[in-house]
């Protein structure tokens, strides 16, 4: 709604000499001179740093032509990579979907003390550096680890196999979904959860009838990101893969494995497929965020 | 129904938002509770209807303890102050959501909810809107579809949270009216929170004042309105003059001048007298018991409203019949026809 | 397949073990009748010794030096005494140390006191986690203490030459990526077969290789697991597997693939392919693995030292 | 848990979805966490501090922390001009580089380390051009602050964007009718109001340009004391099979992150009172 | 300083929100802007303010053309109805923020500020919240702050968008009193908006009628009151009786039913009658011109309410002086003293 106000307020550059001299003088309008500088700065600022390893990632994938690039993702050792990413993903994306539900339903629609320490410690994982991330996992499942000597007697993989990899990654995008979800139901408050119980709606009616529907795009939303992250992830991966050609490798490492391998094109042909799925998170995320806007009503 | 609270206490940390509230409500009744904001008003309420827990107090629905009943199990039609309805759900599913989510041995067939709905859209008058979405609507209809809501579920109790609280001015004089005459034909005993005093007096059945987590009176309109049992309720209701007096020997006395009247209630020492501005009576300069010049007159409408500065040192504005017309200057003599004295100042 | 085993290997080898596995595929089938299937994983050599002792399950290791696999014995995976297991020190080819500079060896590097030369960047990963890199800085001061005869001066050197490094790459691949793909540094100090390797990617077009007057003798090492092999009832695959190394066909496969090979048939059938140049061990000049470790790469060893100041 | 709960409360579910909460937030976050912890206490705390004060970790440390300020410094300055001019101005493309403002976040790390050196080596298209002129980008501490610029746009533009977005026109129209010129009303009035959004966006740019590692050792030189940052000590420490260094050096960035995330959210409640008015 | 209107137009998009609208202010008035909500009231006030400028038109300050100067310029005092306070900076710096960005060679010296600062919280009697933050205040507080603020410029000009709109009923009709005061001692040319009818007639010496980007009447409170020149002024102002008839032949028919009234005004045809509440007399059954039955009676305050259905269809409410019980039931003849004739459905 301020998007319009803003869009009312600048001015259209119409020809009218009152038109003019309320553009000139428009209390909240810079001179164009400032206008045009800072769109400038803007632009080359994106361009610089986002738009163009964009396009490297393109123009080096398709350096050699599509059938290199398609040649490339057809190797077993690429679909051994998605494969193993997808599951990953799917693990990670689907606990911390069930947890971030779990979370932000506890956290908006009741108080308790220590609530900011609670946020936070969801939080954390947010900016523990991902090499840490894994490091934990080492130090906890390793051979020389707190259970390591456990596993072991019990035949139980967990590093450099799939839990490992899982468990790193959802730690990595453990707050995602929470977060997406928290400042949201936060914001639509509890009346309506309150008046579906009055109605003699049970809890579960209730989520399901109620919440979940209200809250469905930002569920969308934080999906899409932990998603992104969960499919990109590195240094955590790298900590705890053992990059075992074929079966422990993820996307994001197999682009290193195949970048070390001279096979730029493959390399990047990998990471373009990442890129890609990157664009598609966003795309998805920009039409989302216009129908979270949209269900909110502004009007009351 | 009949609802009964029985010395309800509720603290919000070291706060007392209710301290030892006692109130019957008749089966049937109309019932406003009136009181500043912070006053405690939503609160009681939602008590009353389960979403909040007394840490003292007992709730009774027809004699039987309510408390030990959650929400969902006490049937109470509550209407939000913001509406609350559900954003998602047209306004039909809205109103069939109580309907939809009873236990399936005895909830009714679709083509039962679809009558049931629809004639509860009729009540409201807003049939015509059964598939627009609640932000397509005006506040006005948003509330008469949360009323409708509440209705479906037949409550055996209705409470409606500042029903008209968030509606401009002309829209709830409208739906003043209309509340009563709803009420009169589902006839459910109903309770409805507001800080408008002309609400309340308008609409309701008995008028419950509250301040501070307490309740100040009980009565009718005319009763809390001609014979208010506190200051606080002469104060808050209507519109008062108050001029601080000591009341000493038997009489009243203004900045140490004696006035000509008795002395009324059991105040002595610094009290308040309290004249409503229609009960002022204004003569000619040496008539009266209070004397001033008008220093402000507005006129129109059946009333002038005079603002008079008093020899005895206080400005007050008072409302006169339009028969004699006041001029700012005049000298005048004012006597109050009904009063109230309070003790404290 | 009825076998499987993996291999836990150091960066270079990657083109290596595709053509050794294949190889030795067929002939274990065609051997036993079991088919045997082999997979890789390769990283920095230290790197990957770390994640074998913190549970990777290779059945075998075939790391870039023996104090990888010692570190690994040390936490009672394999026998202490595994380079004894198997002939010529458990190292069933071999390599060195060059010298990878730009077509027209612009700098004109001919020995490693060219390094020195102002101007010149040398390219060479962290000795901390690249067994290849090891190898470099160990060459570099022998070749240095065995021209004057001075263990100080082998550390100045030493000293010096890392002034000249502007990127310290995790691993020998990233070191070599660096140089021909980002075009950084005037010259590679890289394992023979990588040189050979990048040539043979890039073209002899762009880059050539300098052989120095003297270098190291590197032994990379390959060991069974005996924990892991022990577990899985993989022994005799394992075992196998690194004893195909010792045939004529292994031999061959490494020649074909830059490492110098043991077998001495062998080496002279390929000896056109590999420089003529003087080759120390560390056993003479350090004293073994675990001392040249310790003196030089341990924690407040020489190499810490110099970067210390 | 009993305890947290309120007495008796409208809506069900308060010990099922917090127990599940904890439960699973203690399974993924604190026992790993608490597990560096206790590893930690391995050692002696002079151990410790031998570890945490010696040069190379202190370089590190400081390569990491001053470089991610200085990046997060730039992403503060910068992020907010990006703001301004998607927010206040309509210019072609505005759409398409608001969207764009995210890849940093979907972005796999490693694919944009890749692409990053790609970009700024010596032969690459902003690299070659930048060499001419004696600047060396790729493998210099230069690289690592530009990939950690990378990463940290997102967060300063999106926590400022929808401050902006509903800052109250009519703010800026009291200052105008009061006299204020244009700059007054921008320093006085508008960037005063995005402080704590700034402060937030900056604190969680920093905080993850500290942890980054995927996207900055591509394009690093990782020379020790010069360009060597933080978590990849810790990757070169655990291949030296140093699990305690690592561990000590972990103990440090996390302790250090959790403290920037609780000053974030305690920032953001602050923010959210000042608004409610 | 006098401001004047003319034929000032201002569209958004295709929606015309002003529409030529003429407006005299003379020096010292204080002038109320009286509509319903989209009426264009705040539309004008910022044309005023310099903060939006018109399609087509004049502003004159003191007869010199306005629009060549921005709101800077102007020298305007601009009160915005959600107050628009600096939230970061306290009471003491908001009401300050005016004087210290004023041109370095104007600017005051710290001291001045302070004493300038200190003198306007006076006024404002808020002296004691200096070291506040506006979201530490009440809403009737900042309203004052945000005055303050705007008269730290020593501004030419007043100009107040709602100025109680955000506030509650009982701390608007506190806050009447007061800004009547302040204007008095301050004495700058003023225009406030409101939607609230009787804190226009309250407070200010004219009214301004405004609906639909257009002025329907300019006067004084009694004049809008007892002489409004149109029906939709009638039926804004006040609470009215509106009653469908028909003029034909010099008669006014309700019903088809002739009534006992003169035609006033020009109308014909189709029209409507308007009547005051307390202007339509109550008598008994045989008297009068309308007849009815009671309905539903209040009586409360000075005068008792009821709702009478006519037996002509319609049904009213009407004030009745409370020296006569009314109740339910009651068959009455009703009569307007006071009434005008629009023409128009
Ligand atoms: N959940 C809560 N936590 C803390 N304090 C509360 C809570 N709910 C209400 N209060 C406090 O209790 C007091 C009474 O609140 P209540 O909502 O009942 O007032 P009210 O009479 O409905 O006022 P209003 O007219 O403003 O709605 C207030 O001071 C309020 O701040
Ligand atoms: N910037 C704008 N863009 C588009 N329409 C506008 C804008 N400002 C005002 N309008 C429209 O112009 C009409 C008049 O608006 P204005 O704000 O002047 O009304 P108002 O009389 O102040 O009403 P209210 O009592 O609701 O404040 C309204 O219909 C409004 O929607
Ligand atoms: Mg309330
Ligand atoms: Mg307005
Ligand atoms: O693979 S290396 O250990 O030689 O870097």
């Amino acid at each position: 709604m301020s998007i319009e106000m803003t869009l009312q307020r600048t001015p259209d550059g119409s020809a009218r000499s009152l038109a003019e001299s309320a553009a000139r003088r428009d209390p909240r309008a810079e001179p164009a001179i400032v206008r045009v500088a800072i769109i400038t700065l803007a632009i080359a600022f994106l361009s610089i740093f986002v738009v163009l390893p964009l396009v490297v990632v393109f123009v080096e994938a398709f350096g050699r032509g599509v059938v290199a690039y398609l040649s490339a993702l057809a190797d077993p050792e690429a679909w051994s990579a998605i494969r193993l990413t997808l599951g990953v993903a799917a693990v990670s994306v689907g606990t911390n979907l069930v947890f971030g539900l779990a979370a932000a339903w506890a956290i908006t629609k009741f108080d308790f003390p220590g609530k900011t320490f609670l946020i936070t410690l969801i939080d954390l994982p947010f900016s523990v550096s991902p090499v840490i991330s894994g490091l934990v996992f080492v130090l906890l499942f390793g051979a020389q680890g707190f259970l390591g000597p456990w596993l072991q007697d019990h035949d139980l993989q967990i590093l450099f196999a799939f839990p490992g990899i899982a468990l790193a990654t959802i730690f990595v995008t453990f707050p995602f979904v929470a977060r997406a979800l928290i400042p949201l139901m936060q914001e639509q408050g509890t009346q309506e959860e309150e008046a579906a119980i009055s109605l003699g709606a049970s809890g579960l009616q209730t989520f399901f009838r109620v919440t979940l529907p209200n809250i469905k795009w930002g569920v969308l939303y934080g999906v899409l990101l932990c998603n992104a992250r969960a499919m990109g992830e590195f240094g955590a991966v790298s900590v705890v893969s053992g990059h075992i050609r074929g079966e422990t490798n993820t996307m994001p490492l197999l682009v290193e494995i195949l970048y070390n391998e001279y096979q730029m094109v493959a390399s990047f042909a990998i990471a373009s497929l990442l890129a890609m799925l990157a664009l598609i998170t966003l795309i998805a995320k920009t039409i989302l965020e216009r129908n979270i806007d949209g269900d909110m009503p502004h009007d009351d | 129904m009949t609802i009964e609270a029985r010395g309800v206490v509720k603290s919000f940390g070291a706060f007392k938002a209710l301290d030892g509230v006692d109130l019957k409500v008749a089966n049937g009744e109309l019932l406003a509770l009136l009181g500043p904001s912070g006053s405690g008003k939503t609160t009681l309420l939602r008590i009353i209807a389960g979403l909040e827990w007394p840490d003292a107090g007992e709730i009774l629905f027809d004699g039987e303890n309510a408390l030990d009943r959650g929400a969902r199990e006490r049937h109470v039609g509550f209407v939000f102050q913001h509406y609350a309805l559900f954003r998602h759900m047209n306004v039909f599913e809205n109103v069939a959501f109580g309907l939809r989510v009873q236990p399936r041995r005895i909830r009714k067939t679709e083509a039962q909810i679809r009558a049931r709905v629809k004639e509860l859209l009729d009540l409201v008058q807003l049939d015509w809107l059964a598939d627009r979405y609640p932000s397509q609507l005006s506040g006005g209809q948003r509330q008469r579809i949360a009323l409708a809501r509440a209705l479906a579920i037949e409550p055996r109790i209705l409470l409606l949270d500042e029903p008209f609280g968030a509606l401009d001015a002309k829209v709830r004089k409208e739906l003043r009216q209309w509340l009563r005459t709803l009420h009169h034909s589902i006839n459910v005993t109903s309770i409805f929170v507001t800080h408008d005093q002309e609400e309340a007096l308008e609409v309701a059945h008995r008028v419950v004042v509250m301040d501070k987590g307490r309740i100040e009176q009980v009565g009718s309109p005319s009763d809390v309105y001609d014979s208010p049992a506190t200051a606080f309720v002469h104060g808050f209701i209507g519109e008062s003059i108050m001029l601080p007096v000591e009341v000493t020997g038997g009489a009243v006395h203004l900045n140490g001048r004696p006035l000509d009247i008795a002395v009324e209630g059991g105040a002595a020492g610094a009290s308040t007298l309290f004249v409503r501005r229609h009960d002022m009576l204004i003569g000619p300069a040496d008539s009266g018991t209070l004397h001033g010049a008008v220093t402000h007159v507005r006129s129109f409408g059946p009333v002038q409203r005079a603002e008079i500065a008093l020899t005895e040192g206080s400005t007050i504005e008072i409302d006169a019949p339009r028969d004699r017309e006041l001029r700012i200057g005049d000298r005048v003599g004012l006597k109050p026809r009904h009063y109230r004295i309070f003790a404290g100042g | 397949a009825d076998v499987s085993l993996l291999n836990v290997s150091y960066d270079p080898t990657r083109e290596l073990y595709v053509e050794f596995n294949r190889a030795f595929a067929a002939s274990y089938q065609k051997e036993t009748g079991k088919s045997v299937e082999i997979k890789q994983s390769h990283g920095g050599s230290g790197a990957q010794a770390r994640s074998v002792m913190d549970g990777l399950q290779a059945d075998v290791v075939t790391l870039a030096l023996a104090y990888d696999i010692d570190a690994i014995a040390g936490r009672g995976l394999l026998d202490k005494e595994w380079q004894k297991r198997l002939p010529q020190n458990a190292a069933p080819y071999t390599s060195t140390i060059v010298f990878l500079v730009r077509k027209g060896n612009p700098k004109g590097i001919k020995d490693w006191d060219d390094l020195l030369k102002s101007g010149v960047d040398v390219i060479t990963p962290n000795p901390k986690t690249s067994g290849g890199a090891r190898w470099n800085y160990l060459a570099a001061w022998g070749y240095q203490l065995k021209k004057t005869g001075s263990a100080d001066k082998a550390r100045q050197f030493v000293a010096d030459l890392y002034k000249h490094v502007p990127v310290l790459d995790t691993g020998a691949r990233g070191a070599t990526v660096t140089f021909v793909e980002r075009g950084v540094g005037d010259v590679l100090l890289a394992w023979e077969n990588e040189a050979y390797l990048a040539l043979k990617e890039f073209g002899k077009e762009k880059f050539e290789i300098i052989s120095p007057s003297l270098s190291i003798l590197a032994e990379p090492p390959v060991a069974v697991v005996d924990r892991v092999v022990a577990k899985k009832g993989t022994q005799a695959a394992a075992e196998a597997y690194l004893k195909y190394w010792y045939t004529k066909e292994g031999q061959e496969i490494a020649a074909r693939n830059f490492y110098r090979p043991r077998d001495p048939d062998v080496a002279k059938s390929y000896a056109d392919a590999f420089a003529k140049l003087d080759l120390f061990t560390i056993d003479d000049v350090f004293g073994g693995w675990t001392k040249a470790q310790k003196d030089h790469f341990g924690e407040g060893g020489i190499f810490d030292q110099i970067y210390k100041n | 848990m009993s305890v947290l709960a309120p007495r008796r409360s409208t809506l069900p579910g308060f010990g099922l979805t917090m127990g599940l909460t904890l439960t699973w937030l203690s399974l993924i976050v604190l026992i790993p966490l608490a597990g560096l912890f206790v590893r930690s206490t391995d050692l002696s705390l002079a151990q410790f501090w031998d570890i945490v004060t010696s040069r190379r970790t202190l370089s590190a440390l400081k390569i990491s922390f001053g470089l991610s300020f200085a990046a997060a410094c730039v992403n503060l300055v910068m992020g907010t001009i990006v703001v301004w001019a998607l927010v206040r101005y309509r210019f072609p493309g505005r759409r398409l580089f608001d969207a764009i403002v995210d890849v940093p976040f979907a972005l796999p790390t490693a694919v944009a380390g890749v692409a990053l050196t790609a970009l700024f080596a010596q032969k690459g298209w902003l690299g070659a051009p930048l060499a001419a002129m004696g600047i060396k980008v790729a493998f210099t501490p230069l690289g690592i602050f530009i990939a950690m610029i990378f990463i940290g746009i997102p967060f300063v533009v999106r926590t400022v964007q929808p401050v902006l977005i509903d800052l109250d026109p009519e703010i800026e129209e009291a200052a105008a009718s009061l006299g204020a010129s244009r700059w007054h009303i921008v320093t006085k009035v508008i960037l005063p109001s995005l402080t704590p959004a700034l402060l937030t966006g900056f604190a969680l740019a920093f905080a993850r340009a500290v942890g980054e590692y995927g996207s900055v050792i591509f394009i690093a030189g990782n020379l020790p004391n010069v360009s060597e940052i933080a978590p990849l000590l810790i990757v070169i420490r655990l291949s030296e099979f140093r699990y305690a260094d690592a561990t000590a050096i972990a103990v440090v960035m996390l302790v250090v992150a959790f403290v920037i995330i609780f000053a974030v959210n305690r920032l953001q409640r602050w923010a959210q009172s000042q608004a409610s008015t």
